[in-house]
């Protein structure tokens, strides 16, 4: 009458069963390839669909890889791009992939036209040739449109039978939010919704089989019970969203592994330029540079960071190119308390989901007070924050942001957080000239301009990279394969068919 | 008391040697204090005595409803004695042997019927827990003299009148056939023409059953009428035992001969103070008249004093209107819920009443006949639908303030604001008027005290909450607060009913005096025609909303020719 | 057994034993064991000392780091730990007890003095004011009280005042419901009629001899809800629509320090128990209070 | 009858209709933004732009209302925007949880509620050691209850799950309360494992209404033990016992009933931080994010939906009133 399985059959230990159990802290959204975005949603999107590109998992330096392409070539200027496709793969309804499926999985991103539309906004055309190789040509150049292809919401590959059988209506009653059309090692399995996830595997997978045969995920709600359930061996991982704490509790447990990736997730100082208090120049860097940022990464993010001197994430440029100009003066911040800021407020504003972005400003605050200027944090939810960011003068002070570059290009970072148009230049704070080296390095991805535009970012004191954030996972001791499954990019995501039971 | 050595039945009821201490919140009384009786099988022993005398406290104990130290309400009992009932011994302090004898050997009538019965359960499933069946609830409500057994079978307690829900009482406490029922005040919360049904099932039942009866109250009339044998209480003491008609007749314990004297009867001479002379009401007597309170009371004893020699020096107001009250062809309504349709009662139809200047009517008339309403719509508290309210000089619509109308109240105790202390009512009441607004702070306190001595209360009762004086006492700051002004009318809502009869008697005669005194014309609501009598100059009829007739208290024995009117003569001659 | 109203109506001294109250009628006091509500009075007392001098004798900040982070109880001269940012627990929570103490009785007070005004209002006007005032009412009690304060909150800006708002806006009807009953049984009664009677209207026959009745349910209420509101104060908190960090507020730290309960339970549990403490000491007062009154008031 | 139910149905379309109108203002001038949850952190001012006109955002307030209401009365309440899925979708497993955890709730509470009425006024000394633990409960916040009996329960014995509402997933069942479809379907180690998860959240959110309801209930039946009635009763040689059961509860329930229809009201308030502590995909974890993220169909439908079991459960409690108690007319 009921799905699932009996308690403590094949939960327990990976060799069991052949089932992967494992944990989503708090609500995911919908597994709709063209609308995944950042959230956790991919572990579940990333194994039923493929894109053309990928990127090298398990290694910090992003390196491009073949996944439904097996060769790719980019002409001069960056706007056509030739791919082989790769012969043999099967979508998960039979379809044969081929070259037809990438104009029109290309083409229902568009038509969906959710949050990674604009990955292949700049498309002119999808040409055939033959079955298997296929010509983009874009609009305009685009050195970083590789990395699009290789991004982990980058355009995936979608059967095109089901995409007829199932046209994009709107998002009422999307037949992608519970059911699968990619050529992954995974199909999705019976959903319910915001309880549980399951993934079995596809038979007709055309690479390696996977290490487990079911996946399942249960949401849970707090962290403590993923906690005591991972102790208890309930739960077999959790990927991402231990704090450093937590982090630090479960390293300690002997039953598990821990572990923390490279990612080019980069915690973020924003300050406001409406701000009050931080509003002239003079006061802001001297606020910044006031702030022991090696201190403060390593009081809120512990094991989950290191403190970073590089400005765009690390392995996006050459470290030289991309150092922080300003530097750490420990007299700064009791000057500026018996003087410009003595009897004023710093207010650091979160996002309440992003627990590093919290203890960031936790911990900045406290060491405001220590060091006698008034501080306070707040905790805004997902729907307040960007709005009372955009209040100006009425807005937080600084806040803290844990960002990442949609794809391991230097664009993908500084467009979105260094010009007002980008997206995430939380504060609109805006630095003459950045606009205009940035759109010139893009077209011919020039590390000289994005070195300049590193400098002069720096210099402005409107933001300050903080660290660069771990990806953390933690497993049972006998799941093997973590350590090849992250993704240089971003955290929260692995590749799960690289799990597998240790000792098979 | 000793059930072995008496071959012939064993008493209904002996008592020996009872006492019971209440203890609340560290003040202890003795409510009964070594008490003993005995009552023969189908014997009836009327328990009488002033309120808080013990009666009821004797009537738990031979239940052995006192059996638990811990009390209700966080006091402590403690009991000590024995009672005998139908032979079998027990122990009132015991739980132990009661059960199986309370409820069966032994069975109450209360006085409250409504309070009495659970008000959410149907009249036949009470009965029944009690008969057993059907068919014998069916015969109970039969031999209670109930006309439709089986809708009232079928109904809850407040959709029963006060005298049915009063047969119910007596059904379920003979039901089980008991050798001693208690009936505790068992016709006080009724209409006095329903009292005496209720008395006479009562007496016939017990003759069928041959139960002794423990007849507990404090209307002398009714002892007489229903008992063969009579105990007078006093603080928790048996100050009198005898057959009834000796008692009465031939008092010997004052206590005895002062409730006696109390009484009033439709012989009582109503030109004169009635009761025996009490000091209090001679004290205000002696402002009245200027005359030393020995020789007051030494006249009153001996007859000498008239209520004409009252108010005497009263000046004549040249302009006084006519009439102190004029209804002319008032009728009242009320709408009735009930979901759906909403209806309208009539109470009213077309009363004319007429109260002169200086008259005292009193208005007397079964239970919701509609005296109360008149009150009120003479009060201002309620409107006519239709007809003339003419009060004093000025027709009023609402109370248009000034000395106006005044009322007393039955229920004393709560017509006073309990937060407030006397003073303030009192001095509220006069800043109000149009005298009291022409006075200055000093005048009013001392305004205030005279009216505290007209009703004979010490000056220091004006710090004192109402909740802290007894029940005559309320009654009477009541009375001060309404004359602190004399008012153009002073209404009355059986302000006597409630209270002991001695007390009752000293509040008749301040009213009286207050009357003679002052000219205070007044319009008494009662159902008593001996009280009507003594307090009135004219006693008028009411029924179902109609006025009847009007008769003059001195023939009242003989004029009187309504059949509600009869029916309460034959009350009080009972 | 008879209860004391029973024989009220007649209970009358011996008419010649008139002479000012007599000892027996005026209820005498003397010495007696503890009671709970003496106790929690006590204990109230005690909490208030604490809350209001504790913050300012303690050698720590509330909001500065004053210690390593995570350190157990009765370490270092923390009485109590510290928490994950080195801040003293101890300090803080009595610094919150004296912010949750003093945000609930003012959010008590407020909601039962608008819900005493309205309910009186409408109780003793009856009629047309009634029936508007007690729709509006009912409207508010049918609003479920979570959303409208969260929503409330959301729209204020997270902070302790606006949190205050917002319950205090989904918690006065309750007192309109209470007052206006009472006042409406109140207005018939006897005594107010008697007054009326007696020439006093309007303002005065309400203030003096209506208002008054409602005043000891009311009393006791509030002082049972102060409790109650204590802890939707903190649950407010405890999902993230208090005031912004570090200010010492129970239901944050409660909160925020859930994530270190399997290790450092001392974090979230220490300000937790000082919520039920708070709310247990008034629980007894107005369980006490209620006793008292109704017993004096019979 | 016909009355009373004519009024209720007024009441119910009054408070719906303030209700929706009170929602929308307050979602539309409280800082919220729905935008950003619906195209994702890091969109572009156009894209965002272009999703305000795709929710009809850029409307005028009035004409969003209107759409809302008239799209409200043929049944279809929208898309929530923070997981892109119509919010019926998104309720139709959730109500039945919360259903089930609130059913469970108030059950408990009226269990504990009898069981301790009777503890609670017993005198002395046990009483006030009662009192004092029944108080102390009652007084722990929720999240402290829940905290402690995780750390008990689960962490130290094992016996008792604390996360979700069944080791197995969803039943296929037809009500969505897992206890009763594991039951209905005569699977009952499925009912008996849904039974345990919903032990640890039921505890936690009925000991404080539970606590309220015996200490009502004492009163009542101390009132009731009291009364005239109680008396008549003792007379008739009734045993404490049967006078309890006879007419001692039902004189001293109607005052709980009250209470309970009053707690119902507000259960959601508690149930917030229950759910959220023991993964409970219902309602109140639910509606929490729904609030974060400006979701404002969410939000609006969910409040009229307890707007209107709010009316429901109250013309309930006036029925078992009227019920309870002969005297009492229904108006
Ligand atoms: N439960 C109780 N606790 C404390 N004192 C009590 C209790 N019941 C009665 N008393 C006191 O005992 C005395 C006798 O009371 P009881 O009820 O027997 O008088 P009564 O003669 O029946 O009066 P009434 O005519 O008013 O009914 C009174 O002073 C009363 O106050
Ligand atoms: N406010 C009211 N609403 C509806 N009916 C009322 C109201 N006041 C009185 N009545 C009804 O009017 C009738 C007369 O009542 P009233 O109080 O005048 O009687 P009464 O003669 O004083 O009776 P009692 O001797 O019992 O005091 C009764 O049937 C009563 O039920
Ligand atoms: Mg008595
Ligand atoms: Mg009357």
């Amino acid at each position: 009458a009921c799905g699932g399985s009996t308690p403590g059959a094949g939960t327990a230990s990976g060799t069991s069963g052949g089932t992967l159990k494992l944990a989503f802290l708090g609500g995911i959204s919908t597994p709709d390839p063209d609308t995944a975005y950042d959230g956790p949603e991919l572990n579940l999107v990333n194994s039923a669909y493929e894109g053309l590109l990928d990127y090298r998992a398990g290694q910090a330096e992003p390196e491009l890889v073949g996944r439904l392409a097996t060769q790719w070539k980019a002409n001069d200027d960056n706007t056509e791009f030739t791919f082989t496709l790769r012969e043999g793969v099967t979508f998960h309804d039979g379809t044969a992939f081929d070259a037809a499926a990438v104009k029109a999985s290309f083409d229902r991103r568009l038509d969906v036209d959710s949050g990674p539309a604009y990955m292949v906004k700049g498309v002119k055309s999808v040409k055939t040739s033959g079955d298997h190789e296929v010509t983009i040509t874009l609009d305009a150049p685009n050195a970083g449109f590789l990395d699009l292809l290789a991004s982990p919401f980058g355009p995936k590959m979608v059967s095109p039978t089901a995409l007829e059988e199932h046209p994009w209506t709107g998002e009422e009653d999307n037949w992608f939010a519970t059911h699968d059309a990619g050529t992954g090692p995974y199909q999705y399995g019976a959903f319910d919704q915001g309880v549980s996830y399951a993934l079995s595997a596809y038979d007709g997978y055309w690479g390696d089989e996977p290490g487990y045969t079911d996946v399942d995920f249960d949401v849970v709600s707090n962290m403590s019970t993923v906690q005591l359930q991972l102790e208890k061996g309930e739960v077999d991982g959790l990927i991402g969203y231990t704090d450093s704490s937590a982090f630090t509790t479960l390293k300690s447990k002997p039953n598990l592994a821990t572990y923390a990736f490279p990612s080019m997730q980069t915690p973020t100082l924003f300050v406001n330029p409406q701000s009050k208090e931080l509003g002239d120049d003079e006061t802001r860097t001297s606020f910044v540079s006031g702030i022991d940022f090696a201190a403060l990464a390593q009081q809120a993010l512990g094991d989950t960071g290191t403190s970073t001197t590089q400005v765009f994430p690390e392995n996006l440029l050459p470290e030289a190119d991309n150092q922080q100009k300003i530097t750490h003066d420990s007299g700064a911040l009791a000057q500026l308390a018996s003087g410009k800021l003595s009897g004023g407020t710093i207010s650091c504003g979160y996002a309440e989901s992003s627990s590093s972005a919290q203890a960031l400003c936790d911990n900045v605050t406290a060491m405001l007070n220590s060091a006698g200027i008034k501080a306070e944090s707040t905790g805004y939810a997902s729907g307040t924050y960007f709005p009372a960011l955009a209040k100006g003068a009425d807005g937080p002070d600084i806040t803290f942001f844990s960002g990442f570059p949609d794809t391991a290009n230097a664009d993908a970072w500084g467009t979105v957080f260094y010009t007002p148009d980008g997206g995430l230049d939380l504060f609109g704070a805006e630095v003459d000239g950045v606009s205009g080296l940035l759109r010139e390095a893009a077209k011919t991805g020039d590390t000289d301009l994005y070195s300049q535009v590193a400098a002069k970012v720096s210099e402005s004191a409107y933001w300050y990279s903080v660290a660069n954030s771990k990806g953390t996972a933690v497993f049972q001791d006998d799941v093997s394969g973590v350590d090849k499954a992250w993704n240089p990019v971003i955290t929260g995501v692995l590749q799960l068919q690289t799990l597998s039971p240790s000792g098979s | 008391m000793t059930t072995t050595t008496t071959p012939a039945t064993p008493p209904a009821l002996s008592v020996a040697g009872l006492t019971v201490r209440y203890t609340a919140r560290g003040e202890g009384t003795t409510a009964v204090d070594d008490v003993g009786l005995d009552i023969a099988p189908g014997q009836c022993l009327a328990l009488v005595g002033e309120s808080g005398s013990g009666k009821s406290t004797i009537g738990l104990a031979v239940q052995g409803l006192l059996t638990d130290p811990q009390g209700r309400g966080g006091g402590r009992v403690e009991t000590r004695g024995t009672v005998t009932v139908g032979g079998t011994r027990l122990d009132p302090s015991v739980e132990t042997g009661w059960r199986g004898v309370r409820g069966h050997r032994v069975t109450t009538v209360f006085q409250d019927p409504m309070s009495s019965l659970d008000p959410t359960m149907t009249i036949g499933r009470l009965l029944g827990l009690v008969t057993g069946s059907a068919a014998e609830t069916r015969r109970w409500l039969d031999q209670v003299e109930i006309r439709e057994p089986a809708t009232v079978a079928r109904s809850y307690p407040h959709q029963l009148s006060g005298g049915m829900r009063q047969r119910v009482m007596i059904a379920l406490a003979l039901a089980r056939r008991p050798a001693l029922l208690v009936a505790d005040e068992p016709t006080t919360a009724l209409d006095v023409s329903v009292q005496a049904q209720i008395l006479k099932l009562l007496t016939r039942e017990r003759e069928q059953l041959g139960c002794g009866v423990l007849f507990i109250t404090h209307d002398l009339g009714v002892a007489r009428a229903v008992c063969d044998e009579v105990a007078v209480m006093r603080s928790g003491r048996i100050v009198e035992r005898g057959p009834t008609a000796q008692v009465l007749e031939r008092p010997t314990a004052d206590y005895t001969a002062r409730l006696v004297a109390s009484r009033l009867t439709l012989d009582t001479d109503r030109h004169r103070p009635v009761g025996l002379p009490e000091p209090t009401v001679v004290a205000s007597m002696g402002e009245a008249l200027d005359l030393e309170h020995a020789e007051l009371e030494r006249r009153w004893a001996r007859k000498a004093l008239r209520w004409d020699d009252f108010g005497t020096s009263r000046p004549r107001t040249v302009n006084a209107p006519v009439y102190a009250l004029e209804l002319a062809r008032v009728s009242k309504s009320f709408a009735t819920g009930g979901f759906g349709r909403r209806t309208r009662k009539a109470v009213l139809h077309d009363v004319d009443l007429r109260i002169a200047a200086g008259e005292s009517v009193a208005l007397v008339g079964e239970s919701g006949s509609g005296k109360s309403t008149i009150l009120r719509i003479a009060a201002g508290l309620e409107k006519a639908d239709r007809g003339d309210v003419v009060v004093g000089h000025r027709s009023h619509d609402g109370n248009s303030g000034g000395e106006g109308v005044q009322v007393i109240f039955q229920d004393a105790g709560s017509s006073l604001t309990p937060w407030l202390s006397v003073r303030s009512l009192l001095l509220e009441r006069l800043g109000n008027t149009a005298t009291g607004k022409a006075l200055d702070a000093r005048q009013r306190e001392e305004h205030v005290r005279l009216a505290l001595e007209r009703v004979a209360l010490p000056a220091s009762v004006l710090d004192v909450k109402p909740a802290e004086l007894s029940g005559g006492q309320r009654q009477r700051v009541a009375i001060a607060r309404a004359v602190v002004v004399p008012p153009a009318l002073l209404l009355c809502d059986e302000p006597t009913s409630a209270l002991d009869v001695s007390v009752a008697c000293s509040v008749l005669n301040l009213l009286n005096l207050l009357r003679h005194d002052l000219g205070l014309p007044m319009l008494f609501v009662t159902h008593d025609l001996a009280a009507a009598r003594v307090i009135a100059d004219r006693v008028v009829v009411i029924s179902q909303g109609r006025i009847v007739e009007s008769v003059p208290s001195d023939d009242l024995g003989t004029a009187i020719t309504s059949d509600y009117g009869r029916r309460l003569l034959d009350a009080v001659l009972n | 057994m008879p209860s004391s109203t029973d024989t009220e109506g007649r209970t009358g001294d011996p008419v010649d034993a008139v002479a000012a109250p007599s000892s027996s009628t005026v209820r005498r006091r003397r010495p007696k064991k503890p009671t709970a509500g003496t106790i929690s009075l006590g204990a109230l007392a005690v909490v208030v000392l604490l809350a209001v001098i504790g913050p300012w004798v303690s050698p720590y900040a509330t909001n500065i780091p004053s210690g390593e982070p995570l350190l157990p109880p009765l370490s270092g001269g923390h009485w109590l730990g510290t928490d994950n940012l080195g801040f003293d627990v101890l300090t803080r929570v009595l610094a919150g007890t004296r912010t949750s103490l003093f945000a609930a009785v003012v959010v008590t007070v407020a909601s039962a003095l608008a819900g005493l005004l309205i309910g009186a209002v409408a109780g003793f006007a009856g009629g047309w004011a009634d029936a508007v005032l007690m729709r509006i009412t009912d409207l508010f009690l049918a609003f479920p009280a979570t959303i409208v304060a969260m929503a409330i909150v959301a729209a204020l800006g997270p902070s302790l005042r606006s949190s205050m708002i917002g319950i205090a806006i989904v918690w006065w009807p309750l007192y309109a419901r209470i007052a206006r009953g009472e006042i409406r049984r109140a207005a018939g009664s006897l005594h107010v009629e008697a007054a009326r009677i007696g020439g006093t209207r309007g303002r005065r026959l309400m203030m003096r001899h209506t208002v008054p009745t409602v005043l000891p349910t009311v009393l006791v209420t509030a002082s049972l809800d102060i409790g109650g509101v204590i802890m939707v104060l903190a649950s407010l908190a405890f999902i993230g629509l208090g005031s912004p960090a570090p200010s010492p507020e129970l239901g944050l730290m409660a909160s925020a320090g859930l994530p270190y309960v399997l290790d450092s339970w001392w974090i979230p549990v220490m300000p937790a128990i000082a919520v039920a403490v708070l709310s247990l000491i008034f629980n007894y007062l107005g369980d006490a209070l209620r006793s008292v009154l109704r017993a004096g008031g019979a | 009858m016909v009355r009373f139910t004519l009024s209720r149905l007024g009441s119910l379309v009054l408070v719906l209709f303030s209700l929706s109108v009170l929602i929308f203002v307050v979602s539309r001038f409280g800082g919220g933004d729905p935008v950003h949850a619906y195209v994702g952190a890091n969109a572009s001012p156009d894209a965002m732009a272009a999703a305000r006109v795709r929710l009809g955002l850029d409307q005028p307030v009035l004409v969003q209302y209107w759409d809302y209401l008239t799209r409200l009365v043929q049944g279809d309440f929208g898309l929530s925007v923070s997981t892109k899925r119509p919010v019926s979708d998104e309720l139709a497993a959730r109500v039945p949880a919360t259903l089930e955890l609130m059913i469970a709730t108030v059950v408990l509470a009226v269990l504990i509620g009898l069981a301790l009425a009777r503890a609670y006024a017993l005198r002395g000394r046990a009483g006030a050691v009662i009192r004092f633990v029944l108080f102390s409960a009652a007084s722990a916040p929720s999240f402290l209850i829940a905290t402690a009996g995780m750390l008990i329960f689960f962490a130290q014995f094992g016996w008792l799950p604390v996360s979700g509402r069944t080791s197995y997933g969803a039943s296929s069942g037809l009500s969505g309360m897992f206890v009763l479809d594991g039951l209905l379907t005569g699977n009952i180690p499925y009912a008996f494992d849904a039974l345990k998860h919903l032990v640890l959240p039921a505890v936690a959110a009925s000991l404080g209404p539970g606590v309220a309801l015996a200490r009502v209930l004492a009163d009542g039946l101390s009132t009731s033990l009291s009364s005239g009635y109680a008396r008549t009763a003792r007379s008739l040689g009734e045993t404490e016992p049967q006078l309890l059961r006879r007419h001692g509860l039902r004189n001293a329930a109607g005052p709980a009933l009250s209470l309970l229809g009053v707690q119902i009201g507000m259960m959601l308030s508690s149930l917030v931080v229950v759910e959220e502590i023991f993964s409970w995909n219902g309602l109140g974890q639910y509606l929490v994010k729904a609030i974060g993220a400006a979701d404002t169909n969410s939000v609006a439908t969910i409040s009229l939906l307890l707007g209107a079991v709010y009316v429901v459960v109250n013309t309930l409690v006036d029925l078992g009133l009227a019920l309870l108690d002969p005297r009492v007319r229904l108006s």
